[in-house]
């Protein structure tokens, strides 16, 4: 283990580390703390200056029922969770497939067609936007949740596969053979065999879409605009601006936007690092 | 109105500021209550993105009836043919009292919506202070300097703005330049057939420069949102600002009562025919709209003299209504704006920098006048690059 | 019925040919095992009859059935892989019983294949076990098992037991014994191992670079090798060679300051040979000192010991018994002249007297 | 019985051959018409004007000419690009940096790594608002709080056009710098323990074993660092569209975003010239992609 | 100078004791094995000298030096992993020089030494390659390299030969018996294969569960064990044991149906024995029907016979020559009663007659 094991260094520093951890927290959290005291915060607190001063009073419930009574955020949120899930849904479905056959197959272009995706999941996507935009357009869906998922799926499907495909690749290939031999058809093994064993994976994959796909803006901006149809992250623009210079409502607004791909991460926290680390890009 | 109509209405609204917002919703209320039978179904967006999301929402799925603004601004839908010409709503008599402002509704010889609201720009300042400091309300550029100097002296600034948006930099130069060199001559800037680099454009901006260079002007405006810079206001630590009228609404919730605030026309400089700011925002039936009926309905509705007076009051929009027949709520700020409109701009009424200019000029001229604010000294290096912008525009 | 007969069978991958040709009888119920270095083609061998590769030039037939162009499922063959293979999703039964499932056998007849798989292997106690709960002598077990629910008529292993530790390999060597004792199915495996070669197979395959060296029951290439290669690859430790000129008679052997009397056709005489001595047919003679002793390594009942000769070609014999060499000694040898092999020392092949 | 492989379907005799295009399908097509198809038609896009409603007039290479020849916005936003792509791989040091000191086993140590980690899983929008907010000229802003307090005088950073970009991306590093943390730690999870040993033998300790034996052993972590990183700091539209909307003075301008403004913004909607910019923008990232597609390839070659 | 004394070392993670206070003195130049079961200790004793972990209780010499807390690179030991731990991104000669370097020895000395090592193992052609280009076996010749450069008093060795092929395995174990004969420093080495630990070592340390069962030579051990355990320890393939009751002068022995006349001490009269003896000391005696052939397995010059007893005891035994048993034959046994050892069937501990 590098560096040294603190049970193996001097008294001084094991003392010294314990201290110094909270302190290095605190100072790389603070801005989020601020926006998370901000969000408790009365009105008056911002009026009178008290900007970093503690709270004059504790307005939790005030500040939050604002953002959740007296705004769209609601609204958007629940565009978040459809635009979300589906895309979830979809990516996994047609990368494991996609992943199945670069994975397990050999066949003329097979890595030709993987680094299709994969340079396709690198291209600065401000190039697709307007032939996106204009697709998009063209078959009704502009300013719809089905518009917007849609193309999450697809350009999200050059990374999934990617991460699918080298996980297919760790499997150990025998077991395919095994059920090759025992006249399982290849529908089957995908069924009966593979995606069985790609649990982990999915796992993986889903809690880190679910991240990329709540947290996107631009595609939003984009693709929708509106209530109807735009996720939070657009939302929390727009909900901005009705509360312009209102800092604690922002701030608790944020910090609803903010929840649902936070708490995702500590509930799944194994699965996201490793499909960080295991897909290795966004 | 004797007739009801039935069925479906899709209205998108900008109007996302808190009090304008009140008012929408209201207004859909009403005007669904003498519709019973009408389903309106109200999308309110960020004032902001609706004026990038406006072409999108014009071409994909378009609504009945959508907000945007008068003149210029009109321009590309209407060349792109995305507004439905409503001429005939003006000449079939459904909309009385609107003859008056019928020209900022023509563009190619038809009118393509209704307006129904408009606003003064002019100098809102706090009362209080300038009585403390025992300063008046200007008339001349020389008074408004040497009260400047007053306030500047007694440590406080004397123009709260926020210019992170760049438009409200365009409501000072159209104000300068109006009073330096006349409201034709900013016209002529406006349509393109006056150089940037021209003598009198670089006199506007040195007009401009003295103000700046004294410090009158908050540090840090291109950091701030015209809401956010209200605050400096409030505090006290800024005393006027160049703003329309619907500043005055959020002013008053800050906690300034009308014996803090007062307006007045923003001074003289030349002695030219004076225009003044006076935006007028509007209601539109895109061209693929499916209710069209129900559209000019609620149109119709929107601009009667009833509807407008009661929208614009005091304690709702505290606007102008643009029917004639109309009242003006008793408001000391709606009152003034009124009254200066009617009786003291001579030159003409303009309705804003960046609804007079084509769009990319406008984009390009306000990025300049922010920086200009910032960095006066900036100012050949400004006009060059407008100038080429213009030349390339306009061609 | 079910023998496996290959017919100038050959392997190219691209360009590299790696299987030259093979031509293989295996009978109905034979222990076939195919030994050689890594490398050679065993693996490769194996899984083209398995179908798992596809054949490159030649023919294949298991029973009556030209099986070349099939697909490995309709072969009739199980195999049974190095790393077991075993669906880790499953349970044992599940893993067992997959086969057979997805190829829509009744509940009922898989019910009982297991059963009758699992008595056979013992694996009554774990069947509702996951492969990770299994030791790795159970989980070869299971894939055996796996292979046996099937019926198949030709059994498959490559290299089974070389992911087990020495104690359990010995252990389920044995085990592998029984069974072929006990379905009598034909069975064709790999590996590396000589140990496992010699006490499994009815039959021994040493293959060299896609190339048969010999065919032949495993004391018969111990006894009887046809060439330098099989003589040096079958026997541990490995047999002696040192350099000889067949003489009159007899064969010159510098290294042990000796000659072997030996009958030889004329037509060698004079020719360089290889003469081959198993450490095992050694014995030491304190008298002689041809030799001298590099390195002892007693292992308890037995011991080794390097000699090297004037020359610096090396010997190793195997001492029994309390009586050793020490480090250092000079020594002779002494062996029956009928332990003697000869080869070509051109082309290694073996010369029979 | 030999008739058997006859009798079988072309399917049955294929499949193996025939699956995996099956299986490819949906996927291709997908990512084909969203993707791929969309990529050539901005190429194409962009050698026309086009105001994205009427028909597009063919113009040849005049937006390139207008682009390259001496287009202020894009110069500056051109610079602003390769000041995020160099002070972006900032994030790879400090995100070793940290991962150094927080792989230890501590009581709690899951929760700090977890918290550390956090600013990654939040919106850029998010992170962008936040940092907007620390940032706040005068004493409004926590920034200006904390200098203060150490006696310096407020700043104005993203009020300042030779700032206003350090600013964003400052605040851009903030969860790059998380997510690189994240690689490190499970690279050094993987450090072989024996190698750390042999090395104490052999007496390297501390920088020098860091440096000699560690960082050697998290390539691969780098090199994942190191794409992410640069994809990241291409992309990086969020933060500037929400903290400072390009300005001040339209000083922060990435091409990313001098696309989008002139593509889809309130004034823009020149969509040829956009496509110009997002062309210029997609070479600049071919070559990264090249660099990456060629050392995957090299690893491929290795494998089966 | 350099011999290694352990006294009264005890090791603890946390409350878990695994090293049960060891007292061991290893002289200079020994040759020193660790062998046992898994999970006895042999690797946490051996990196308790490198100063890989610490030690609990207890101290600890180098030479003269106590070295119980100081740090690995001042102890003057120098370590072989079983993995080789060779560091991959630089090349042969790097890795062997890297020690140096990091000690700051001038760049000519660190040269010399390579060449050195170099030298002895016949490294030459490699030095500029990386590992990853590098066989097994080449592998672990470096990592011996690299320990050697060091010019350590103490080398320490973890199973460094247990990811080898049983051939190689072979060659690089004479290497090393080679190596330590030629440069003659302390030596350490942990494994658990017999062969090794009777090959190489001067002094055999046989540990279970934290503590020493017997130090010994090789021979040693295996002629005179002290315990059941260790009897059945060393030796290749394991020692049979039987039960067995003292009689008047003699060891019933029912399995083999007699009686082995033998001096016992009065106290032992009428208790339960375990009788040890050696497969290879054992000699069929076709006369015999104690016992029944089950399995016989042929190895070449080698082969073993398992046997069965009536009361269900299991004896292997080792035949040579060409006569064999064949399974299913009921044979006897005979052997010398020298060859007998007997151990008390509770403590397990020899009974010396
Ligand atoms: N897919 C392949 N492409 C090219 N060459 C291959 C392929 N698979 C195997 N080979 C080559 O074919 C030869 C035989 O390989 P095979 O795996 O059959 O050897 P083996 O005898 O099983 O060796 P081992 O004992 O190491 O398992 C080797 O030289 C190998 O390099
Ligand atoms: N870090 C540790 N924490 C707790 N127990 C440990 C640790 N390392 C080893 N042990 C325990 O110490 C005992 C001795 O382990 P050690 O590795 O020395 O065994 P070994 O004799 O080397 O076995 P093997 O032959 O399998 O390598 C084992 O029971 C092991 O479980
Ligand atoms: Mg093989
Ligand atoms: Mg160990």
């Amino acid at each position: 283990m590098f560096p040294t094991p603190l049970e193996k260094t001097s008294r001084q520093w094991q003392i010294g580390y314990q201290v110094l951890l909270p302190i290095v927290l605190i100072i790389w959290l603070l801005p989020l703390i601020a926006v998370a005291v901000f969000s408790i915060k009365p009105d008056a607190d911002f009026t009178n200056g008290n900007y970093w001063g503690m709270p004059s009073s504790f307005e939790m419930f005030t500040n939050y029922g604002k953002v959740f009574f007296e705004s769209d955020m609601p609204r958007y949120l629940l565009n978040s969770v459809f635009i979300t899930v589906p895309t979830v849904i979809g990516c996994i479905v047609l990368s494991s497939m996609t992943g199945f056959a670069l994975g397990v197959y050999k066949f003329r272009g097979n890595l030709l067609i993987f680094f299709m995706f994969i340079a396709g999941n690198f291209v600065p996507f401000q190039i697709l936007m307007v032939p996106v935009r204009d697709l998009t357009l063209s078959m009704n869906l502009y300013d719809t949740k089905t518009g917007l998922v849609l193309f999450h799926i697809a350009f999200q499907t050059g990374f999934c596969t990617l991460f699918m495909r080298n996980f297919i690749r760790a499997l150990p290939f025998p077991l395919i053979e095994a059920a090759r031999v025992e006249g399982v058809s290849e529908w089957r093994i995908f069924l009966f065999v593979v995606l069985p064993l790609m649990k982990p994976a999915l796992a993986a994959l889903s809690v880190l879409i679910f991240t990329f796909i709540w947290n996107d803006y631009f595609w939003a901006i984009v693709l929708t605009q509106g209530p109807d149809s735009q996720p939070v992250t657009a939302g929390i623009t727009s909900f901005n601006s009705q509360y312009r210079a209102a800092y604690h409502l922002m701030s608790a607004g944020s910090i609803v936007a903010a929840l649902p791909p936070v708490a995702m991460f500590f509930l799944m926290q194994k699965h996201f690092i490793a499909g960080l680390t295991l897909g290795a890009v966004k | 109105d004797g007739h009801t109509v039935s069925g479906e209405l899709r209205i998108v609204s900008d109007m996302s500021n808190p009090a304008p917002r009140a008012v929408m919703e209201g207004l859909v209320a009403d005007f669904g209550a003498l519709n019973p039978d009408l389903n309106i179904e109200l999308t309110i967006v960020d004032r902001e993105a609706w004026k990038t999301q406006i072409r999108n929402s014009l071409t994909a799925d378009a609504p009945d009836v959508v907000n945007w603004y008068a003149a210029n601004r009109m321009g590309p839908y209407v060349e792109a043919g995305l507004f439905e010409d409503v001429s005939d709503m003006y000449e079939d008599g459904s909309l009385p009292g609107l003859d008056a402002v019928k020209g900022a509704m023509t563009l190619n010889g038809a009118q393509w919506g209704v307006p129904y609201t408009f606003y003064q720009w002019g100098i809102y300042y706090r009362e209080d202070i300038f009585n403390e400091l025992g300063l008046e309300e200007p008339t001349t550029m020389e008074q408004e300097m040497a009260n400047c100097q007053v306030i500047l002296d007694s440590g406080r600034k004397c123009y709260a703005i926020g210019t992170k948006f760049l438009w409200t930099a365009g409501g000072w130069f159209d104000y300068m330049n109006m009073r330096t060199n006349g409201f034709d001559f900013h016209m002529e800037l406006a349509r393109g057939e006056v150089e940037w680099t021209d003598e009198r454009v670089v006199q506007t901006f040195e007009n401009w420069a003295a103000l700046i260079e004294m410090g009158a002007f908050i540090d840090d405006h291109q950091s701030y949102s015209w809401q956010e810079a209200l605050k400096f206001m409030t505090d006290g630590d800024a005393t006027a600002y160049l703003i329309g009228n619907f500043a005055v609404a959020p002013m008053r919730d800050a906690g300034l009562d009308d014996s803090q605030i007062d307006f007045y026309q923003f001074p003289t400089i030349a002695d030219v025919p004076q225009g003044e700011d006076a935006p007028t925002d509007t209601f539109h039936i895109p061209a693929q709209a499916s209710n069209k009926d129900n559209a000019r309905a609620f149109l119709a509705y929107v601009a009667s003299a009833d509807v407008q007076t009661e929208i614009n009051a005091g304690a709702a929009l505290g606007q102008l209504p643009v029917n004639a027949n109309s009242g003006v709520d008793a408001d000391e700020f709606l009152e003034q704006g009124f009254d200066m409109l009617s009786n003291n701009a001579q030159g003409g009424v303009a309705q804003f920098f960046d609804r007079d200019f084509p769009a990319e000029m406008a984009s390009v001229g306000m990025e300049g006048l922010q920086e200009f604010m910032v960095f006066p000294e900036n100012r050949d290096d400004i006009l060059e690059r407008l100038e080429d912008a213009r030349q390339r525009i306009y061609q | 019925m079910s023998g496996v007969t290959l017919n100038k069978v050959i392997k190219k991958y691209g360009d590299v040919q790696v299987i030259h040709g093979i031509d293989l009888e295996i009978k109905d119920g034979e222990f076939c095992v195919f030994v050689g270095p890594s490398g050679c083609g065993k693996s490769t061998l194996l899984r083209m009859v398995a179908g798992l590769e596809e054949t490159t030039g030649g023919t294949m037939a298991i029973g009556d059935r030209d099986v070349t162009t099939m697909d490995p499922s309709e072969r009739g063959v199980a195999m049974v892989f190095q790393t077991y293979a075993l669906y880790p999703h499953m349970t044992v039964k599940e893993n067992m019983g997959f086969g057979l499932k997805m190829n829509r056998h009744p509940k009922k007849e898989i019910e009982e294949k297991v059963a009758e798989a699992t008595r056979i292997l013992k694996l009554e106690d774990y069947l509702e076990r996951k492969p990770a709960a299994l030791s790795g002598g159970q989980r070869q077990r299971v894939s055996i098992g796996r292979a046996i629910v099937r019926g198949p008529e030709v059994f498959l292993f490559d290299e089974p037991l070389s992911n087990l530790d020495a104690e359990l390999r010995v252990e389920m060597r044995v085990e592998i014994a029984r069974l072929h004792k006990e379905i009598g199915a034909t069975m064709i495996y790999v590996t590396h191992d000589q140990v496992e070669a010699m006490t499994l197979a009815d039959k021994i395959v040493v293959l060299r670079m896609g190339v048969i060296e010999q065919v032949g029951a495993p004391m018969d290439l111990y006894r009887d090798p046809d060439n330098k290669f099989v003589a040096g690859f079958i026997g541990s430790p490995a047999m002696n060679f040192m350099d000889g000129v067949v003489g009159d008679g007899a064969v010159d052997v510098p290294a042990l300051k000796t000659s072997i009397p030996m009958k030889i056709a004329a037509a060698y005489k004079g020719k360089a040979v290889s003469v081959g001595l198993r450490p095992e047919h050694l014995v030491i003679d304190p008298a002689g000192d041809a030799l001298r002793v590099d390195l002892t390594e007693s292992l308890g009942g037995v011991s080794y010991a390097y000699l090297v000769s004037d020359s610096g070609e090396r010997i190793v014999i195997e001492e029994r018994g309390d009586e050793r060499v020490s480090e250092g000694q000079m020594v002779g040898l002494s062996f029956e002249d009928k332990r003697v092999y000869l080869f070509d020392a051109e082309t290694e092949a073996r010369i029979r007297t | 019985m030999a008739t058997a492989t006859t009798q079988r379907s072309w399917y049955k005799r294929n499949e193996i051959a025939v699956t995996p295009w099956l299986f490819l399908l949906p996927g291709i097509v997908m990512f084909a018409l969203y993707v791929i198809f969309p990529i050539f038609q901005s190429f194409w896009i962009s050698f026309h004007q086009w105001d994205g409603l009427g028909e597009k007039t063919w113009v040849g290479l005049a937006n390139y000419e207008r682009l390259l020849g001496g287009d202020r916005k894009f110069e500056t936003s051109f610079w602003n690009n390769l000041r995020w792509l160099v002070l972006y791989l900032l994030a790879i040091p400090m995100g070793l940096f940290i991962s150094l000191f927080l792989n230890q086993k501590v009581f709690g140590i899951r929760l700090y790594k977890s918290l550390f980690f956090f600013p990654f899983v939040i919106s850029q929008v998010v992170v962008g608002l936040v940092f907007s907010w620390f940032y706040l000229p005068g004493d409004l802003g926590l920034l200006n709080v904390v200098i203060g307090f150490f006696g310096f005088e407020p700043v104005n950073i993203l009020g300042r056009a030779e700032s206003a970009t350090y600013g964003i991306i400052a605040a851009g590093l903030w969860p790059q710098t998380a997510y690189c943390m994240i690689l490190y730690l499970t690279g050094l999870n993987s450090v072989d323990p024996e190698q750390v040993e042999a090395a104490r033998l052999d007496g390297a300790k501390g920088h020098r074993m860091l440096w000699h034996v560690i960082l050697p052993q998290l390539k691969p972590a780098t090199f994942i660092a190191f794409v992410v990183t640069i994809i990241g700091a291409l992309r990086s539209f969020d933060f500037i569209a929400v903290m400072t909307n390009g300005g001040p003075f339209g000083s922060t301008r990435v091409l990313s975003f001098y696309m989008f403004e002139e593509s889809l913004s309130e004034f823009g909607f020149r969509m040829g010239y956009g496509a110009a910019i997002a062309v210029v923008l997609f070479f600049i990232m071919l070559g990264f992609i090249t660099y990456f597609l060629w050392s995957m390839y090299q690893d491929e070659k290795g494998a089966r």
